[in-house]
């Protein structure tokens, strides 16, 4: 198996689950988090004091998939999740050695 | 007897009457005492307490970091309950009953004496008991004022003893000598609701209470940002309403020298913040909500000493001035000095203060504050009176150095007995676990 | 003394004085002001301004998302400042001196000749400066209301243009003649607190401005839902506390009048949200906090027009109806019509102005606004004057007409100046980092 | 006719007034409303209500977790709206109008008769529409406090029904027995402001109602904490600013009764929050928010019933020891007897409001009360007069019993009904979702 | 060594902590997620606006651990989090490389 | 590639994107997460009940790099993470077989 881990811009989350969901894919898990890259922050101001906020709110997609359907999966987000403005985000992916479904004790496959 | 009420409403502070009770005795009881005067005090009572609970407290912990924004509502709780103990021990007597020139006295030591006939002369058409509330506002307001400057880094035992100990060693003086029958009221000083005896008071000591601090951690290199401007707005909002009580409270009862103040406080609030606005606006290409805020309270601290004598096109340009100058207060003047005053309590109230009791010199209308014992009230300087304002520059130097010496002094006492600062380690942990065992999730 | 003091407590507004007074010079001076009417107006001053700064600011910011959150609140404070400032300017005098029954005069420009013994003769137990500061409470939040409408996607630079001109060419005209003395309070349209000249006139420019602006980015797809809806709960308890001043207020004394106000007022609000949390948990099987909410404002809103005309257990019928018909505007009639009404200021508000108004024409007790002047008072259907419903029926058409086309030709010239709308890469990015440059964190 | 005025001021609520009532016919007409008096008990209403909305809703929303908040706050909302109406249906009528020792009449039934000149002569200075608003933000807030006991568990359409039952069952008869001529007034209780009817009754009906209902999900094993403690600032500022209505206000004018009244509840706060953030500080090392707030809370309660009867020092050592006694209820007790009262409104306002009545019959001074038809006023135990203790301790007794069982018996009818508990799944869902369909993101 | 991913119920933190903290383990990593699964989330209505709530509350544990303890742990976890209600969760298990500790440098297991 | 995960105290997180962004480092993401170890948490009081927070506020950093990179990352965060307190945190390294920039769909070192 496969964990496909996605950083986003939050708005496409619905669009990505979405398409996730058409493939088939049943379950993800959503984290959020900052982001710092080749996108540029903006810049508040308190009272004189210049800050400027480099970290963007993104958001992290997490799916453990099947080794096979993983390049699919990847295509996928990154169809759905494509603004082709800078910051649209990354996808990586990682070996995932062993899966159990905490309800069910079911393991690997069956319990994606 | 409507008459006499009515202009007794008018009269409100002003030098003359001052300069005439410092002779007659301080404490009287008699069938004084005016319904509709009593009902307005006592709503302004109340306005004026919510400036502190919870306005203040809003105000300062919408503009602190997550990790110490229970901390400074703490300060300004803690200031409300302390001062107002104090006051009614001994702050009420020795600033306002009786006395000479310097300090006033003890005869109402534990308020004893005091019953639902009394009054005090110096506003003889309330009872005793609500000239004393409504004065211990004020005092819990200025104390409460402080702890913005000294904000995420200051210990709760420390800010604890320096309210005690300021109340009796800044305040009180000052709030004698200008209000209470002392010698910058005698001398003529106008100060209609806290120029100098509250926003100069608080903004200097602030002041010089960030500067004996030292910096926060981080000052100029983290990120302070506010964990939550939305307090800010609310504590704003409760401030500007609330000075509705504060400004127009001092005319000491319910009539148009009353409203009147009122009205040019609002303008001076709205012009404050507009003003600020604008310059920010210009300067950096964003009004910033911040930057609104901080000019209506701008507005209203520079109007305050000004709003029983000054008329509302005054107001307009008081208040405009107010939020540009605190404005560059706020950011220039504090970069170029290199002071981390947490909240800016001196680049608004302190700078406010000194404004506005220099433009109550200026723009004072005689008759404003005229009343039978002195028709001809108190003119500024645009009526020809140029005096006046050598005498509000006058007041402004004696609170300045005396709040700047006896603040420094109170500190270090502080300092001593139990130590101004917490530890670099809770102060990274923050305030709010570190002081009171809490934080928000 | 008293009696006649009484009698104009009880006397407020009603047609046969409006009709009166438009004869009568505007302004006079005189030792009329009492001094029990003071100390109430004022408070209710304070009030209606706790109704703006923060009632509407934290109601508005518990209904948007965390990105929109402060620019909300932004609004609402810049009407306030910028409307006060208008207002002492022009509005006032526009409003309620002198004048025909088109509009009023400028001879309080800059309230020249305002003084301190100075009164209108709309309210000649007041001082001036309390009558114009309490009217100006009422212009800030008709202004105020109408960002409701466009938020989370109206550019602030033209809200803050928007706000000045819809001041003038919509708020001082409608205002000046329902109570100013213009044509519809002569032809006796009663309106006690401001269904037509506040509720009904926010609702439909807010309509009209939603309508031009367009719907929000992803309304009916995305998740639009409050960030944080305990603002809202703060911020309709002020409201409604606030109302106390706003429609016992404009009894424009102490008195009876002014506390049988209040207490159909609270009875109407409490009825609107019983009302709309009914019909909610009827139909859906929860009954939420922002229903409850909602039918509380649609209550208040409703009785506003009525409050000085009806009895107790009228205010249960009139809030009930406001409650269920509100409910049933903001969630069937506005999908059905498609509009993205943001914050439903149409929807609450003007749908409960309109049946306020028209509810005054049916319940109006005559006993209840009964004069030396005008003995019988203003009875409604119920008692058989069906000609005031028609009368209520005009004045609800003249106020959505000329409101709706005024309205419009403002929001053009506006979006000519300035642009309405923020960009749809700012409105993602949210108004509170794009146009003020913060964010919560 | 000044003087007349001023002494029906100073008189309030003695025991000799009510006896004297009880004879008299409850409702009278006549031109005996005071301006002034009328103007600073509106403003008072206004207060109260604050109390509640959103003072109560506040502070109970700052204690509980994160997904039970808007519940607690929409319990809050409701009471106040439910209570209102039925309080004005017949409520009012049972409580202050006529009838004997035990309940009063249905002479006011959906307020029938009441106009613009009535008055209920135990407060003839009053528009009767006044005092019923008055007397009715009583009401609310003391069914509103008994949420706190059962937060995080109760199901919404139980709460609603149990306080319209606990209204008519609980509430209606005490508050007739101590204030509406019955029993426990004549019998000369004396209870200024609510210690028996408002603080005794919400604890004990809070005790009770935690036991019926048993205790959260988690307790004593789970993290509980609070998510927001910054709401619980803001909640016990305005409920502090509110008091002076509620204390003030129950001199039912203006005068030095009530602003004798607002010192000395500002005191009890006071002392209450130095008290127990000291106890807290010495035992475990940290002075918390949380307990400052919560001493704060204690001092007003306890202060209630005393505060038109003490002189301010009394107020000091009230204050005081019902925030040292209050802190040990709520740790040291509550542990000990293993009850889930969840935000403590049996340790606070129960333990406060015992405390509070006796000490009345401790402390209370004669010349505080007097009046011309009654001369000596009512005198306590350090003025000589032991009886007044004992009835004091009657009222206790006698309010703590009705309470308990009527609690009771309302509670388990309730649950027969509609369920009292949510569902465990619910509960840990948090009520917000379960009960209402929203949640604060 | 493995890094054990857990997604459970937020109330099941503690037991889980607690069961942990029975077997040795001295330290773990916890986040605030959002979960997308079999289990249905519930519907809020604002003013007539209907919105699916369809990502439910989760926290997700992280914790590294030697290779050889790693089926201890996954079923130690899966043991506490489980209600055998539909949502208790997944654990997966991922290949770590090279662990370090800051404090002191130590690595590997040493910095476990 | 690897990804290079570690955990740190939240206020080190400006030093350590100053240390990877000198090594050339052009994007990471951030996690706000709470840790259990060995460092203890405190007690908080409310009305006489303690509760102990064992959870610590800690930021996670995640950044993918070429595998050749990773040792010098590692040191680098390592350095700027390090006060020598306990509970200055971890550093973990797995592999990632994959990686995409979802703007250009760029793959592997060139979507980093
Ligand atoms: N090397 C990296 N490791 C981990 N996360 C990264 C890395 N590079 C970028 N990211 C994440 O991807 C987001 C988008 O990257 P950015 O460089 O801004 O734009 P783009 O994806 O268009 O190249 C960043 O905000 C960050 O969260
Ligand atoms: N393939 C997956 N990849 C990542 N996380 C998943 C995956 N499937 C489920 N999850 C996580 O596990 C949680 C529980 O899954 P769910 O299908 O609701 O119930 P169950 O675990 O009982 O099968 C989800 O909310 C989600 O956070
Ligand atoms: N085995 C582990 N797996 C995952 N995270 C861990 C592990 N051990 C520690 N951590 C994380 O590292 C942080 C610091 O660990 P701690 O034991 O407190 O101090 P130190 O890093 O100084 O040994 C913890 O708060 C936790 O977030």
């Amino acid at each position: 198996m496969k964990l496909v881990i996605a950083v986003i811009k939050p708005f496409k989350l619905e669009d990505v689950r979405d398409a996730l969901m058409a493939l088939g894919i049943q379950g993800l898990t959503v984290t959020e988090v900052k982001g710092y890259g080749r996108q540029k922050g903006h810049t508040e101001i308190y009272r004189g004091a210049e800050y400027a906020v480099n970290f963007l709110p993104k958001v992290r997609v997490e799916v453990v998939v099947p080794s096979d359907r993983a390049a699919k999966v990847v295509d996928t987000i990154a169809a759905a999740a494509k603004t082709g403005q800078i910051g649209d985000g990354k996808i990586f992916v990682t070996p995932i050695e062993h899966a159990v479904r905490i309800r069910t004790g079911e393991t690997d496959a069956n319990a994606l | 007897m409507k008459t006499a009420s009515a202009s007794r409403r008018i009269l409100g502070w002003t030098a003359a009457t001052l300069a005439g009770l410092a002779a007659s005795p301080a404490l009287a009881q008699g069938p004084t005492i005016d319904g509709a005067d009593t009902a307005w005090i006592t709503t302004a009572t109340a306005l004026v307490l919510l400036m502190t609970l919870p306005g203040l407290a809003l105000l300062y912990a919408g503009m602190v970091r997550k990790k110490h924004l229970l901390a400074v509502m703490a300060q300004c709780f803690a200031a409300a309950m302390l001062v107002s103990v104090l006051w009614m021990i001994a702050g009420y007597s020795l600033t306002f009953v009786g006395g000479g020139s310097v300090i006033g006295s003890l005869d109402r030591f534990f308020l004893a004496g005091m019953s639902l006939e009394s009054v005090n002369d110096l506003a003889a058409n309330l009872p005793e008991s609500l000239f004393a509330a409504f004065q211990m506002t004020f005092a819990i307001i200025t104390v409460a004022l402080v702890a913005g400057s000294v904000a995420d880094r200051m210990r709760f035992s420390a800010f604890v003893l320096f309210a005690a100990l300021w109340l009796f060693i800044v305040y009180v003086p000052i709030a004698h000598w200008v209000w209470g029958g002392g010698f910058l009221g005698e001398w003529g000083l106008l100060d209609f609701a806290g120029g100098t005896v509250v926003h100069i008071n608080a903004g200097v000591a602030g002041l010089v209470a960030c500067l004996v601090l030292g910096a926060r951690h981080g000052y100029g290199s983290e990120n302070l940002s506010p964990f939550d401007l939305s307090l800010a707005v609310i504590g704003t909002s409760l401030l500007w309403v609330g000075w509705f009580g504060f400004n127009g409270g001092s005319a000491l009862g319910a009539g148009s020298r009353a409203t009147m103040a009122i009205l040019v406080t609002h303008l001076g609030a709205s012009m404050g913040a507009i003003g600020w606005m604008a310059a920010e606006w210009w300067t950096r290409g964003k009004p910033s909500v911040l930057g609104i805020l901080s000019g209506a309270i701008a507005g209203l601290g520079t109007i305050t000493p000004a709003s029983g004598f000054v008329l509302p096109w005054h107001a307009l340009i008081i208040g405009g001035v107010a939020g540009i100058v605190c404005f560059w207060a706020c950011t220039w003047l504090k970069q170029r000095l290199r002071y981390d005053d947490s909240l800016d309590v001196f680049g608004i109230h302190g700078v406010g203060g000194v404004i506005g009791t220099l433009a109550t010199g200026v723009f004072a209308v005689g008759a404003l504050s005229a009343s039978p014992a002195n028709p001809t009230g108190s003119p500024g300087l645009l009526e020809g009176n140029a005096a006046q304002l050598q005498t509000q520059a006058i007041g402004v130097v004696v609170t300045i150095v005396w709040c700047a010496v006896a603040t420094f002094v109170v500190l270090k006492v502080v300092d001593l007995l139990v130590g101004l600062r917490v530890s670099p380690e809770a102060e990274r942990m923050g305030l709010d676990v570190t002081q009171h065992g809490e934080a928000l999730q």
